[in-house]
């Protein structure tokens, strides 16, 4: 299947940002990779939207590798991906805890570490430290979408080298 | 399923719900799981955390580079430094900060100290969650000389927000090297006590051999990380696998166990014990007496737009930060990926079939800390 | 507000690792610790010879006089009790405080003594809570069932030759009862507290006591037969020439761990399972009723290691130089031969305790069904061949 | 606390000498409960490690609240475990005492700001000792049990009771929800 996708690389791992609805489809094929250790799901306010930010590695080569989509705030689901790593299930709640991503799929979605009858999703732009709304505060715009490129034939990667000299040239 | 919310099954009069914590001397703080027990045996489990969550991501996006150092320390309260080096790092990274040799050297002594002090601790928690007094008693003595060669130079015990950017925030004590030395003449004496009473120890044995037994498979999709999974026979450690400050200049190996058990698991905390009194040795040798402790930094942190995620193998497994910066003196956002978090996600897994006692067993064998679950 | 008194030794020097922990003043623990023992013999020399002497004197020897005189010797006891559970405890925290290189207790009275009292002073004053989910007037017996059950094996324990209270030629049997008597404290106590957690630990008390009475009556019975006699008295007398320890070596053995487990002692300690059940059948007792718990725990770490001497190491038997048997001195001087071997045999189970984890209760369960019975049955028959063609 | 549950001071000369020695008694043999938290509670383990060793002073951890007398508050409470903090408090047996370990027990400490943490465990149970310090050093909490130790032993302190706590749990409230702001 055709993954629209833009993909760059950051430092010594490859980061695709791909669309919500092509991220399920992207991971079924990393999974197929042998990306089968998973780090961590980031949820991230990004202002416009929400933010999810899956990060993988493969055991066999050490080649790592970062998944983003980007989903509106009124609609915020994505499809889970516990079956293919099970290791996400608590990093999934916690984002729907924290930012209310509702990951479709996912089989016990509920609040991890706030209490279940809170209606709060603190960690969204529009609340203080405090967890109070913010006065004035909207969403801005989403950004344009840029072209999405089609995606490169996967080719295993080199093992990770001197991390400080590439960190010179970020800066 | 075993990780739904524990509900009474109506008309089913064998099983017992019994709710384990949060205050139970044997959850490691204030872990709290349901259990259903059928007798001895479980039949489920489901963990529930959050009664330490402090709200860590949020607040570090309203302090600054350096304030959020602070935060990071009181996340894996246990092993002091190693929180704040994967945040360090990512935000060194970002900036293209370059960090002294010698920085790098003592960086690397303080990290392998606490994992010392860490892995102190948990033997003697462990063993007494096994019922023994005696070693949480001896192990503790021993972590205070760490905490008092720590507190020489960094000027506190626990959380002593020692490095910065571009290095440590102070040179070290004159007498560092010379009380680490001595240190490591008494911690590989006390070792051999250590393995006399742990791992010798028949009761031990038939407390810990085949329970818990974790494949390999399920623990590497279970993103579990640290001992837990080498015990299990992966041969993953941050440590080789991305080497970071002095790591690449110091011998050491990557204790791994076949078998997957909580005495394996036992068994590579206490070879990587021994491998970092190893690298201890070792650095006390190498790092220059005297030179620079800290690199150039900017005095005021503003990482360019972008984002980062730098990991470090601290006591628990890997311990990872994703920083997100857009241009400002604050992050904007920082995500913490806690070892134990991932490790204590298969706690039904493995709950689920063991007897009562062996859930005791089983859970001081992952070795939680709840400042890092629950953040 | 004084300045912390931390100890010389404990300060932080890296060069100075080794250290004594009996550094401070231990003349003085000695002396409080032989103040204690020395009470402790006054009293039993008080129970058995002063109490029945003064009967005498008074012509009070039969009839009511003699029931007034057991009731006085049984108060005797209560307090002989007390100063044992007093004396143990602190004990036991010294001890461990020493295995554990620190020092325990010892701020409090010289070097620490008096400790203990102010415990159980505490423990008088606090509240005695019954919760809400509880049987009150079962909850409110069970400690009084576990204290009596326990205190009630003093009966037969005799502490020098006819220093004893009642010297029945079934005391072997009595002592098998009475025993069993303790475990239904344990177990009405969990139950009825309406603690689930209080519920597991009378379950796993329940299924231990089970497991292990039995072995503990076949080495009864082991004993009964090497010696000819249900009688403690007469037990101890028949080891005249040959300690019991020898010729029932295996029996002994097994008679340590089955009273390793009826005590619930490490590594046994399933019913109370400190880290596992929180506190087990007690987590809902506070007050005086958890006081009795604690009581009967040591009265029974004395007593169970005093069966042992009377069994298997001659009882009160000991070199008496010259002294006639029967007289005062040699009773008092047996009695401090038995209270000797007892302290040793006290201290051996609290190293135990100091050293030990913890099995798990069904690997308990399994051994004691699956090796101790067999064996016991085994050391029954060995100890009645030995005696058909020895004796 | 006075003699068996009465909060006056007795003015016998024989009641008002026992009560001395039942306070002497209480001062001198306090069970802390089992609950660490946080970072200070490993501070508070190593307040009975054999350099500090907190046993010499009589005192030993006892696990279930009913056999405890003084909860050591040490670390964050968050709203999550206030609840169960207090009634933990409230299963205590009479007399209790309650420390406060730590700059997030007495007030919230560096995470005093954010959305979760109450701002001092003194919202939810009276407390007697507070202690400073992120974590502090277990000489501190050994001169915190002291203090106590003092205050439980001495006539007049030991009738002066902490401030009462209101029975409710407001201080536990979702933040933000139906549009309140914060009080400051």
């Amino acid at each position: 299947m055709e993954v629209r996708m833009k993909q760059e690389r950051l430092f010594d791992e490859d980061v695709y940002t791909v669309h919500p609805e092509d991220y399920r489809a992207l991971c079924e094929r990393l999974a197929a990779e042998g990306y089968d250790f998973p780090r961590a799901i980031s949820g991230l306010d990004m202002g416009y939207g929400l933010r999810v930010t899956l990060q993988l590695t493969r055991m066999k080569d050490l080649a790592k590798v970062t998944v983003r989509t980007d989903v509106p705030y009124e609609d915020p689901v994505v499809p889970s991906v516990t079956d293919l790593w099970p290791g996400v299930e608590w990093y999934e709640r916690e984002a729907y805890d924290m930012l209310g991503i509702r990951f479709a799929g996912h089989p016990d979605l509920r609040r991890i570490l706030l209490e279940d009858e809170w209606a709060l999703h603190p960690l969204l732009k529009r609340y203080d430290t405090g967890g109070y709304p913010l006065p004035g505060w909207e969403p801005a715009p989403w950004p344009d979408p840029e072209p999405w490129t089609p995606p490169p034939p996967p080719e295993p990667e080199p093992e990770a080298e001197g991390e400080a000299s590439e960190g010179g040239e970020a800066s | 399923m075993s990780t739904m919310s524990l509900e009474p099954v109506r008309g089913r009069t064998d099983e017992m719900i019994v709710n384990m914590g949060p205050q139970h001397p044997a959850t490691h703080g204030v872990l709290r799981v349901v259990l259903g027990l059928e007798g001895e045996r479980i039949t489920r489990a489901v963990p529930h955390i959050g009664y330490l969550h402090r709200n860590h991501e949020k607040i570090e996006e309203a302090r600054s580079y350096p304030q959020v150092i602070a935060y990071t320390d009181r996340m894996d309260y246990v092993s002091g430094t190693q929180n704040e080096l994967p945040f360090v790092l990512a935000v060194e990274d970002m900036l293209g900060i370059e960090v002294p040799d010698r920085a790098k050297k003592i960086r690397t002594m303080f990290f392998e100290l606490y994992r010392l002090a860490s892995h102190l601790v948990w033997m003697g928690t462990a063993m007494l969650d096994l019922g023994a007094i005696s070693p949480f008693l001896y192990t503790f003595w021993d972590r205070e000389i760490i905490l008092g060669i720590v507190e020489k130079t960094a000027g506190a015990r626990m959380l002593p927000n020692y490095y910065t950017f571009g290095g440590v925030r102070r040179d070290v004590h004159p007498d560092f090297f010379k009380d680490t030395a001595d240190f490591l003449d008494h911690m590989e004496r006390r070792m051999v006590d250590y393995e006399h009473l742990v791992l010798e120890s028949p009761v031990v044995h038939a407390r810990t051999i085949g329970v818990g037994v974790l494949s390999k498979e399920r623990a590497i999709a279970r993103g579990v990380s640290g001992p837990v999974l080498r015990a299990s026979g992966v041969a993953y450690d941050v440590r080789k696998a991305f080497p970071y400050d002095a790591y690449p200049d110091v011998e050491f190996e990557i204790p791994t166990s076949p078998d997957g058990d909580t005495y394996a698991r036992f068994w590579v905390r206490f070879q990587e014990m021994y491998q970092s009194i190893r690298i201890l040795r070792q650095l006390v040798e190498l790092t220059p007496k005297t030179g620079p402790h800290k690199g150039k930094a900017p005095a005021r942190i503003k990482p360019p737009a972008g984002e980062r995620y730098r990991a470090v193998e601290n006591s628990r497994g890997e311990l990872g930060v994703l920083v997100v910066s857009d241009g400002t003196d604050k992050p904007y956002r920082v995500k913490h990926r806690g070892a134990a978090f991932s490790n204590l996600q298969i706690v039904p897994d493995l709950f689920v079939g063991a007897k009562f006692s062996d859930s005791i067993a089983i859970l001081s064998s992952l070795d939680p800390v709840f400042g890092e679950i629950d953040r | 507000m004084n300045p912390i008194p931390i100890p010389e030794d404990r300060h932080f020097r890296p060069r100075l690792l080794g250290y004594d922990p009996q550094k401070s003043r231990p003349w003085l623990e000695r002396l409080v610790y032989s103040a204690y023992v020395f009470v402790f013999w006054l009293i039993v020399i008080g129970t058995y010879a002063g109490v029945p002497a003064l009967f005498e004197a008074l012509g009070w020897n039969a009839g009511w006089g003699f029931v007034l005189m057991r009731a006085l010797q049984v108060v005797l006891l209560f307090l002989l009790s007390a100063v044992i559970a007093l004396l143990l405890i602190l004990v036991l925290r010294k001890y461990l405080g020493k295995v554990q290189e620190r020092y325990g207790p010892m701020h409090y009275g010289p070097a620490g003594g008096i400790q203990t009292v102010f415990d159980a002073l505490k423990l008088l004053a606090k509240e005695d809570f019954v919760p809400a989910a509880a049987d009150v007037l079962t909850f409110r017996l069970a400690p009084a069932v576990t204290f009596v059950a326990s205190f009630a094996m003093f009966a037969v324990v005799p502490f020098a030759s006819g220093w004893v209270l009642a010297d029945t030629n079934v005391g072997l049997i009595y002592l098998i009862a009475v025993s069993t008597l303790s475990a239904y404290g344990v177990l009405l106590g969990g139950v009825s507290s309406g603690n689930k957690w209080a519920l597991i630990g009378a379950l796993r008390a329940g299924a231990q006591m089970v497991s292990y009475e039995i072995p503990l009556a076949l080495v009864f019975l082991t004993v009964a037969v090497w010696a000819g006699s249900l009688s403690l008295g007469r037990i101890v007398d028949a080891q005249l020439g040959l300690w019991n320890v020898l010729p029932l070596a295996l029996s002994f053995v097994l008679y340590v761990i089955a009273s390793l487990a009826e005590l619930k002692h490490i590594p046994f300690d399933f019913p109370e399972a400190e880290s596992e059940l929180i506190a087990g059948y007690n987590v809902e007792y506070s007050g005086m009723s958890f006081a009795f718990f604690f009581l009967a725990e040591f009265v029974e770490l004395f007593l169970l290691p005093a069966l042992i001497v009377v069994f298997f190491f001659g009882g009160w038997h000991g070199p008496l130089f010259g002294l006639e048997p029967g007289s005062l001195a040699a009773g008092a001087l047996e009695s401090l031969y038995f209270t000797v071997k007892t302290a040793v045999w006290v201290w051996i189970f609290l190293w135990i305790r100091a050293t030990l984890p913890r099995y798990r209760d069904d690997q308990l369960m399994e051994f004691a069904w699956k090796a101790m019975i067999p064996l016991a049955l085994f050391g029954l028959v060995l100890a009645a061949y030995l005696r058909l063609i020895w004796r | 606390m006075g003699l068996l549950g009465s909060d006056e001071r007795p003015r016998d000369i024989i009641l008002g000498t026992l009560d001395d020695l039942i306070n002497m008694a209480r001062s001198r043999s306090m069970w802390p409960l089992t609950f660490g938290i946080a970072c200070c509670a490993i501070e508070m383990m190593a307040t009975w490690d054999p350099k500090i060793d907190a046993d010499r002073f009589g005192m030993f951890f006892r696990n279930t609240p009913r056999q405890a007398d003084v909860m050591i508050v040490s670390g964050t409470v968050n709203k999550k475990l206030a609840k169960r903090l207090r009634r933990l408090y409230d299963q205590m047996a009479e007399p209790k005492w309650v420390i406060s370990m730590g700059a997030c027990a007495n007030q919230g400490g560096p995470f005093r700001q954010g959305y979760s943490v109450v701002e001092g465990v003194d919202k939810i149970v009276p407390v007697d000792v507070y202690i400073p310090g992120c974590p502090p050093r277990p000489e501190a909490l050994l001169q915190a049990l002291l203090l106590l130790r003092d205050k439980i032993a001495d006539r007049e302190l030991r009738y002066q009771k902490p401030r009462e706590i209101p029975a409710d749990y407001d201080v536990l409230a979702e933040p933000g929800k139906d549009g309140r702001l914060p009080v400051l």
